[in-house]
């Protein structure tokens, strides 16, 4: 199979790329393992804000439907139900439908692998009934089943928050949420605030999850003591960090930025990896919001879009200009900080520089 | 860290050969020996091999009756350093075509003559014994010596038992460079200057670096193999079988690809699915088996095959034991380098295997 | 935490034996695994990998961005044997049979 | 545990179908996945693990963590988070490592 431009990963990112590449004219082939094309979208029920080109607020799950409408009106070839297997001698990625293994051969390549959830270890974290945040977000949004009816959550961040409002609507009891560090880290706290007492636990941890075969208990170790609690199901919810193998076996080589997510591929102002076949878009390029994750995306198809000048040097340049500007509004300033030291680092390689007339930009506002 | 004492050996590689030699030297008890790795053991070749203990097929049968030898040794080293799940499970290589059973029945003939005993079996009798294998097959060679072991436990129990004999080590330490000052060698590392009397280059792949420190020249290819690995499953399949084999565990490792693309260790589909090919051609059933991981490994093979063991003509003092099948000859040339060093002189004659060999004036007596 | 929690779910290794292989010099991911089999198992580390490298981190008094990642290598994800195959017939893969005699054959 | 309506988005699924989980007949959603059929049906121990034979289910709910191993239709070890439940189908919970020598073949 050959194609212009091979996606791998249909979340907001991906889509985004492709429909950006599709619109300039480009081949462009869209895979992704999950049976619907979404990503983790497709079970955001909650708001968000923050969205390039003046979006309106909206939910993460209304957004997926236009994402995927869009999609189903274009000429992307998407395939669903399909994984990345590897990669081949000559560079080219093998794809799986579940029956036989095939060789994808693209011009270029955009990797919108996303992010995986980091665990937490307890013990009893093995026990049936213990999964992580996204998971139990799955279930509610996606399978339309409960995890349980009585929660206790392990983490404090905005995901974690976002959950626990999302299950309570579901009619799930949270029993408490359990914090090792001195304070809750969300900043969203006034999520909760409709939702009645909620048990805090700060400088805890889980001492003990059991039951028979199944959570059914969880012993909680708080500076007052141990606490015990009757709760059928526990959600780990320790951030996110970027899913790397796919890069590694693109031969990319990583970088390490705390706030992105630990380790993650490294990459240049175009959001090309060390593998200059290779782009990356969205969670990969390290964890932040939906806004800038759709702006990823787009960036990466513009540079591919001017690589197989489908568009001009000047139309890449514009574009890919307005994308960052927005991008450094919308996202979180330390983040977006990172994220140029990350860039930075990349001009340093004698053999790996941003086209030149990308220097206005950077020399304006990246390295300002 | 700074060692200014001089040892009597060090060994540099900490593989199957190195720590083999490492553990048999330290059981006589009369040197000081420091084993010295740049990386951690078994992040080399060791750790990354099928790990037969391979006997039958290696040829001429002078090389087959040194391996021989080296599987017979197996069963005790297991008694001195602890289980290292050395199985002789027979081994079986099986063909295809009717005009491989005339090889295969010259094979038999020859190793017959050094004492490795080969029966050449019909597809039936193959069938009765590994009922797994694919119908598709002409006949397989067995022989009841082959086996494998588990590369992993092997280097972890070598080291540990040579630990126990004083054997110092030095992990993470790369050397840099070798000088000879006088009956000392000095090795500079990336944790200081190490001086011994003898010797040991035991580096695998790496050795041809270590040997340009010497400025010797040691003949040797890397190779690169690709591994599939499944995931662990029932205990299915009894036999060494040429190309695969299931490990205590239940994994089955399936690989015998062989590349040249010096240090790269990474895998490729192409060879990936190729393999995965021949391991549904040898073994039908294994289509449902889940694949969860691949592997290379950097071989280290002599332009001519054959291992190369003994003292470096040029230079006094320092030894080479470079071989590709270092799993299946560990036991013996550990015994071997042992004797060399300590007593001067081998109980197997190893004229054979001395780097000597690819001299240009001895290449056409070869 | 107590020593026996399950740090590797796949292979069940707990924290006492991912310390032991420390104290036996291990100093990456990969050493530990191969002398444990942590991250060895069905998930391919993808779950263990952080775990792990913070208990390498406590262990070495590092940072965690001074402790690396496992090797990661194909398949992404587990695939069936039969799905993996390929129909090609031209191979660099060979039985041992037919490559041993080759190889040493004593004309060479 | 089935959310009859949800909250935000309302009703999703509309034909219930039959499956087998350890030959025992239990009714699902047809667009649901294995792993949601079942804990729906409030079962949440999917198999035990290889080792030490504990409890084992959903984790990761996405295709990375496989601690949902199930057997279906007498294929081991089959992502049950990442397979659609279908009328008539036959799961069995995962109480050991892959037979691939078995009576299915």
């Amino acid at each position: 199979m050959k194609t212009d431009l091979l996606i791998i990963g249909a979340g907001p990112a991906g889509i985004n790329a492709a429909l950006t590449a599709d619109a300039a004219g480009a081949e462009v082939i869209l895979v992704d393992e999950s049976l619907q094309p979404g990503g983790q979208l497709r079970q955001q029920t909650q708001l968000f804000s923050n969205l390039p080109k003046n979006k309106k607020k909206t939910r993460g799950t209304s957004l997926n439907n236009h994402l995927v409408e869009s999609l189903n009106a274009s000429n992307v070839k998407v395939l669903s139900n399909h994984a990345m297997v590897g990669s081949y001698l000559n560079g080219n990625i093998g794809v799986t439908d579940g029956f036989k293994t095939f060789e994808i051969h693209a011009k270029k390549y955009i990797l919108a692998t996303g992010a995986q959830e980091e665990g937490k270890i307890f013990p009893g974290w093995t026990l049936p009934g213990v999964m992580t945040a996204g998971a139990a977000q799955i279930l509610i949004n996606r399978e339309l089943v409960l995890p349980g009816k009585n929660a206790v959550i392990v983490g404090s961040n905005d995901f974690a928050f976002e959950v626990i409002k999302q299950l309570r609507i579901c009619g799930v009891s949270i029993k408490a949420v359990v914090e090792d560090k001195d304070q809750l880290q969300s900043e969203k706290q006034d999520l909760l605030s409709d939702l009645g007492n909620i048990t805090f636990l700060t400088n805890s941890t889980i001492e003990l999850a059991s039951g028979s075969g199944e959570v059914e208990h969880v012993s909680i170790r708080t500076p007052s003591g141990i606490k015990e609690l009757e709760a059928d199901f526990i959600c780990i919810s320790n951030g996110f960090t970027p899913i790397l193998e796919p890069f590694e076996v693109m031969n990319c080589k990583f970088t390490y930025k705390e706030i992105l997510g630990g380790w993650l591929p490294a990459y240049n102002m175009n959001f090309q990896t060390t593998n200059s076949n290779c782009y990356l878009a969205g969670s990969a390029a390290g964890i932040t919001t939906l806004g800038p994750i759709l702006l990823t995306g787009e960036i990466a198809a513009w540079s591919v879009l001017e690589e197989l000048e489908f568009i001009s040097p000047r139309e890449a340049h514009n574009q890919k200009k307005e994308c960052w500007e927005e991008l450094m509004t919308l996202e979180n300033n330390n983040v977006f900080q990172k994220r140029t030291e990350i860039i930075a680092d990349s001009l340093l390689q004698d053999n790996w520089n941003p086209k030149s007339y990308f220097t206005e930009l950077q020399g304006g506002q990246i390295h300002g | 860290m700074r060692i200014d004492k001089t040892h009597d050996v060090i060994i540099v590689g900490s593989g199957v050969v190195g720590s083999s030699i490492a553990y048999h030297l330290s059981e006589r008890k009369k040197h000081s020996i420091l084993l010295i790795d740049k990386g951690f053991p078994l992040s080399g070749t060791s750790g990354s091999t099928q790990a037969w203990v391979w006997v039958h097929s290696k040829v001429p049968s002078w090389y087959g009756e040194l391996s021989l030898y080296s599987a017979e040794l197996y069963p005790f080293l297991e008694r001195k350093i602890g289980d290292v799940e050395y199985k002789r499970t027979g081994g079986i290589a099986p063909f295809f075509t009717e005009a491989e059973k005339e090889k295969a029945l010259k094979l038999a003939e020859k190793q017959a003559e050094v004492g490795i005993d080969i029966e050449v079996l019909s597809r039936d009798e193959v069938l009765e014994k590994e009922p797994y294998l694919s119908p598709n097959i002409a006949g397989a060679t067995f022989s009841k010596i082959d086996g494998n072991v588990n590369p992993f436990r092997l280097v972890e129990l070598y080291i540990k038992s040579a630990k126990k004999n004083d054997v110092q080590t030095s992990f993470y330490n790369q050397v840099i460079s070798i000088q000879k000052n006088g009956d000392i060698f000095h090795l500079e590392t990336l944790k200081g200057t190490f001086k011994t009397k003898k010797l040991v280059i035991a580096g695998g792949p790496w050795s041809k670096e270590l040997g340009e420190m010497l400025n010797v020249n040691i003949p040797i290819k890397q190779v690169r193999g690709q591994i599939l690995i499944t995931e662990p499953l029932q205990p299915f399949l009894k036999h060494t079988i040429g190309g695969v084999r299931q490990a205590d565990n239940g994994e089955v490792l399936i690989g015998y690809s062989k590349e040249e693309v010096g240090y790269d260790r990474r895998t490729t589909l192409d060879i990936v699915q190729q393999t995965a090919k021949m391991a549904i051609d040898f073994i039908p059933h294994l289509r449902r088996a889940n694949v969860v991981r691949s592997f290379a490994g950097i071989r280290v093979i002599p332009l001519d095959g054959f291992p190369i063991i003994g003292e470096i003509p040029e230079v006094e003092g320092a030894y080479i034991a470079a071989m590709h099948s270092g799993v299946t000859l560990s036991p013996l040339v550990g015994t071997l380098l042992t004797e060399l060093l300590i007593d001067g002189e081998t109980s197997i004659d190893l004229s054979r295997y001395s780097l000597e060999r690819f001299n240009e004036s001895n290449i056409k007596s070869i | 935490m107590d020593k026996s929690t399950i740090v590797c779910r796949c292979e069940e290794i707990n924290i006492d034996e991912i310390e032991n292989a420390l104290k036996n010099g291990a100093q990456t991911f990969d050493d530990i695994k191969r002398l444990t089999r942590t991250g060895m198992g069905s998930c391919q580390s993808k779950v263990c990998l952080h775990p792990v490298r913070e208990i390498i981190a406590d262990y070495h008094n590092k940072d965690l961005q001074d402790v690396g990642i496992s090797r990661m290598r194909i398949p992404l994800k587990p695939i069936r044997m039969g799905t993996l195959a390929t129909e090609s017939k031209d191979s660099n893969v060979a039985s041992v049979f037919g490559e041993s005699v080759e190889e040493g054959d004593e004309n060479r | 545990m089935q959310i009859k309506k949800h909250p935000i988005l309302g009703e999703k699924f509309t034909e219930e179908i039959t499956f087998y989980f350890n030959e025992k007949p239990l009714k699902a959603m047809k667009g649901q996945t294995v792993a949601a059929a079942l804990m729906r049906n409030g079962i949440r121990k999917f198999g035990v693990s290889r080792k030490l034979f504990k409890a084992r289910g959903l984790y990761c709910a996405n295709g990375r963590c496989t601690s949902c191993y199930v057997t279906i239709n007498g294929l081991d070890h089959v992502l049950s988070c990442s397979t659609l439940v279908e009328d008539g189908m036959n799961v069995h919970s995962n109480e050991s490592d892959p037979d691939v020598g078995g009576i299915y073949n």
